[in-house]
């Protein structure tokens, strides 16, 4: 199964969750927040969403920025 | 430096919200994550910008909120990376999600050699985010048509650039920005350009209302030193402006009195 | 307002005594004598200067120095009303005698228009002056070849104008106040032109070790606040000479990270 | 007896010194100091100095200045 | 002035037609009708402006096209008096119907101290009469996206102010231009503010197309004189920038050899 | 360029010759002799400036009188080399005896960084060269004091410095040379740091009786056009100057009238 | 009867054309051109155009503009 | 014989006058004036001035200068 991620193709497992997407790229602590599908998803949200064949995700952190 | 209380009363309020400080401090460029809570101190900032990016799974880097105050500073996200008005207000709703409150710098570029701002989208979105209850500041190019439009939108001020993004050439734009701070009733913050606590203070003492700074900061040898002395540069410039500056004259105007002496002699 | 501690060690020294501030305030034109020990608090100055002049029996004025701090401060005073060299010597004599102490900024002006200082004179009367053992400050035209006569006479500071006295112009003379700073091996103080805060924070940007404001303080709507704006500005500008400016850029640098995001797809 | 002040001929007394000059017009207590035919005098020489015809006197004061 | 013959073939080339003149003048203000073909001789301008006002019956003016030259010149009418954009459109066709032909400088204004153009309808009026077939030079605030939206909707130039009308303060928004100049593709003709033939002259070495000057011309002393002034500026600025001027240096680059003589004795 | 016949009996009386030019060139840097005859030409100049030196046997050097006009032109040798008085006053009788008439440019540098000139040598040596009959142009620093002794010393011209020698940098010390203009009753002619036609203008428009280029020429990519550009920005600075500029404003006046139209109605 | 001329009332007998209005204010020489209820009327329609009740005109002049 | 030349020694043969020392060099003809022990010698004297032991001379040519 695929999914977009930040504008690039990824395959992934089943069933997965963005919650254990995140974790498994030992990032997610770092993860400021998350858009899929066009619809913003705070922290609560990402245990509960399985992600789904060509789901599109963005995946973003807060930098430093003037 | 026991100094005199100055100016107690004089807050600038921006969004319902009173600030003593009138350096609002960006965060990008900074050689590490370390100096930040360092230099915002010596700053004495109470505003504070940062920006939303993509994650690099490679290099993840820690979430910039982590080094910043958690009390007395408003955070206020930039949109950079938008090209236009709806993208703008993707990352304006993306950063009041991740926690950055509802302040938001809008900043549309397309020009990627001067980083100037494009007025037209960010006039559209401005009108969106200030309906959907954000406080919006955008970053425009010095011009009294657009900073009409961003009045009547509901703009909680008006930034115009002093000079190109990170070119520490201070006010380039000063007769425009002169003019908008006569003509527009709104809080004229001068955001880009400024390179020295000189030109911050001679901002202050046109009557802009505040300065955004953050390459002079960030790439100075300390930048710790250097957000010290646009704190001092910008208070100064401001107490100035209150206190009436005198007139300036062509010709020379004596200290000391004229009348000559020790040879001068009357019947 | 709780600040940083800065440059603890950074100290001027002249005629041997260290300096923490790096304003000179001059004590014309103020409306009221009772201005002055407020001015001057505000400015955190620790050098005065004043001048000499014969009594008015009709409107006898209070000796200036009731005024003026008894301690933490050097007095400076001018020889303002000579128009040669010779005149400058007799005027530093009876000020030395009148209690001043040793210190003296020598000004010999013929031209009535502008009071711009005469170069020759002025090195003539420093000769003799540190002669007779006087910590001798000349007041010029910023003019390398006298800066250099200054330095072989034994001035312990050379002060070039920025612009005509009283005319709070600023820096009019930049480019040869940089050259100074550059080449001579003596504090450069400027003296004369400067009318706001954020000219006194360039010229110590720039490498000045002081300025001495008088007219701008003076002739402001509230002299005390402007007094405390100026030794802010100076702080600002001496501060930021020492933390090392970033370079100056024609074209744009990003603070925010120029990676387009939220639209940008790869393969 | 004749003596110049400050520029002007002013007439005075024999045998007056410059403290009581000073004193006659009631601004002694101002004087920064005294310049006599050209010698400085500070204030401890002023009740010494008895004026004679034709002397020269600089009467000053110290003022504001820049 | 025998002179050097010089860019014979530098013709700036606007809706196909080639100027050899790169002055244009506008013929407001002059102190009566009769100074205006001795003003455009003497200019030696090929583009000229007028606008359209109602008639006031009791003090009928003549038709200043009576004392236009009739040839080798294009009438560039402007649009002044015009709020908005479908305003200047209007006046855009009377002015075409009136026998200007179809050039016509856009000004859309509604600030009245400062007379700065609105450029969000300066956008719309251009992309209308450019599709009706005008050949639209607008008149802008500088600024980049605007440039940018001109461009894409047809005007054969961008005509930003350098600095208010009327106010003969020269290139205060040089920044600006300067980047317009290097990031459009159109001519950059400077409009407005230019008070000098040394400002001209800069405006042409920074790369403008042409400038358009009225007030300064108007308003000298000797108006005729100041256009054959303009004329001069504009030549040799506009040389010089085909010339490529030389680097500038911070410090010197001796003219006369630097080898000592005279004095010194080798072994 | 068929132009306006213009200032015809406007002439710049310098040693009892008649300049119609008032642009004096210097020949230094050229990259070949050859060019010099036709810079010259273009420039239109009568005042042209050269320096003496040892000969090197190893590559002889043609006499640059060669490649100069033999009539209409002024030579004016510089006295460049001279570290003093003395020596600048052996090298002007050098000249004069090498066939250069009796005009000659002091330049008395001791800084090598900067070449800035000494104004008390450079007093000294004029003084000596006017009692020996020479017509006597100083490069100075400009300095009020310094032009008096000048003045009194019977100098011709004062020719002050608008920045370093090479440095193409303009006006730098626009202030001060706009006092020199206003108060010295001698031609002030502006010598060295001109580097654009503009800035030529500029000087002239303050009123400066000539500009000197040298530099700004002979490092253009191409010096027979710019000498052509300098040539008109002098000629058109001056004319404007005369012409009698109009005033400057801090707002906007109209050009076109203001009263609206096509809108109004009234009852 | 009425029309509007420059944003001003103004009474006209019955049956004036536009070149008729133009000739007795004797400034028709000076015109550039004129509006007619929002039509552009050049010249050659001046004399066509007869002016009804409520007619409104713009008379515009060329002038000196910058 | 020895003489200074733009402050180098040189040798030369005895008698040389100054226009022989410049035609030898082939460089009479740029040469712009001549100081000869302090002294200017224009170029009507080259031809009767013999050169002594310990002569000084400058030879200067003009050149471009600003």
């Amino acid at each position: 199964m695929k999914i977009v991620v930040n504008g690039q193709q990824q395959p992934i497992r089943e069933g997965l969750t963005i919650k254990q997407l995140l974790e498994e790229q030992k990032a997610a602590v770092a993860i400021a927040i998350v858009e899929h599908n066009g619809q913003i998803l705070t922290k609560e949200c990402w245990d509960d969403t399985i992600l789904q064949e060509n789901d599109t995700l963005e995946i973003l952190i807060l930098i430093g920025g003037g | 430096m026991t100094g005199v209380t100055v100016h107690q009363n004089d807050t600038l309020v921006i969004g319902g919200i009173s600030l003593k400080s009138r350096l609002f401090v960006g965060t990008g460029k900074f050689s590490s994550h370390e100096l930040m809570p360092r230099v915002i101190q010596a700053s004495g900032s109470q505003v504070i910008t940062m920006a939303l990016r993509r994650v690099d799974w490679k290099n993840p880097q820690e979430n910039v909120l982590n080094y910043l105050p958690k009390e007395d500073v408003v955070l206020l996200p930039n949109t950079s990376g938008a090209r236009n008005a709806e993208e703008a207000v993707r990352i304006a709703r993306l950063a009041k999600a991740a926690g950055c409150g509802n302040w938001v710098k809008i900043e549309v570029i397309q020009d990627q050699r001067y980083l100037l701002p494009d007025n037209f989208e960010t006039v559209k979105a401005t009108e969106q985010l200030v309906k959907e209850g954000f406080v919006v500041l955008p970053y425009v190019s010095p011009d009294l048509g657009t900073a009409r439009r961003l009045l009547d939108a509901g703009a909680a001020a008006v930034m115009p650039l002093g000079a190109p993004i990170g070119s520490n050439r201070g006010l380039q734009t000063k007769e425009l920005i002169r003019i908008l701070i006569e003509e527009i009733s709104l809080p004229i913050i001068v955001d880009a350009g400024i390179g020295r606590p000189s030109e911050a203070a001679e901002a202050m003492e046109m009557g802009a209302a505040a300065v955004l700074v953050n390459t002079a900061i960030a790439t100075a040898n300390d930048p710790v030193q250097m957000a010290n002395a646009f704190r001092l540069g910008v208070e100064a410039g401001r107490i100035a402006f209150m206190a009436g500056p005198g007139a300036r004259h062509e010709r020379a105007e004596a200290s000391s009195p004229l009348t000559g002496f020790l040879r001068e002699v009357s019947e």
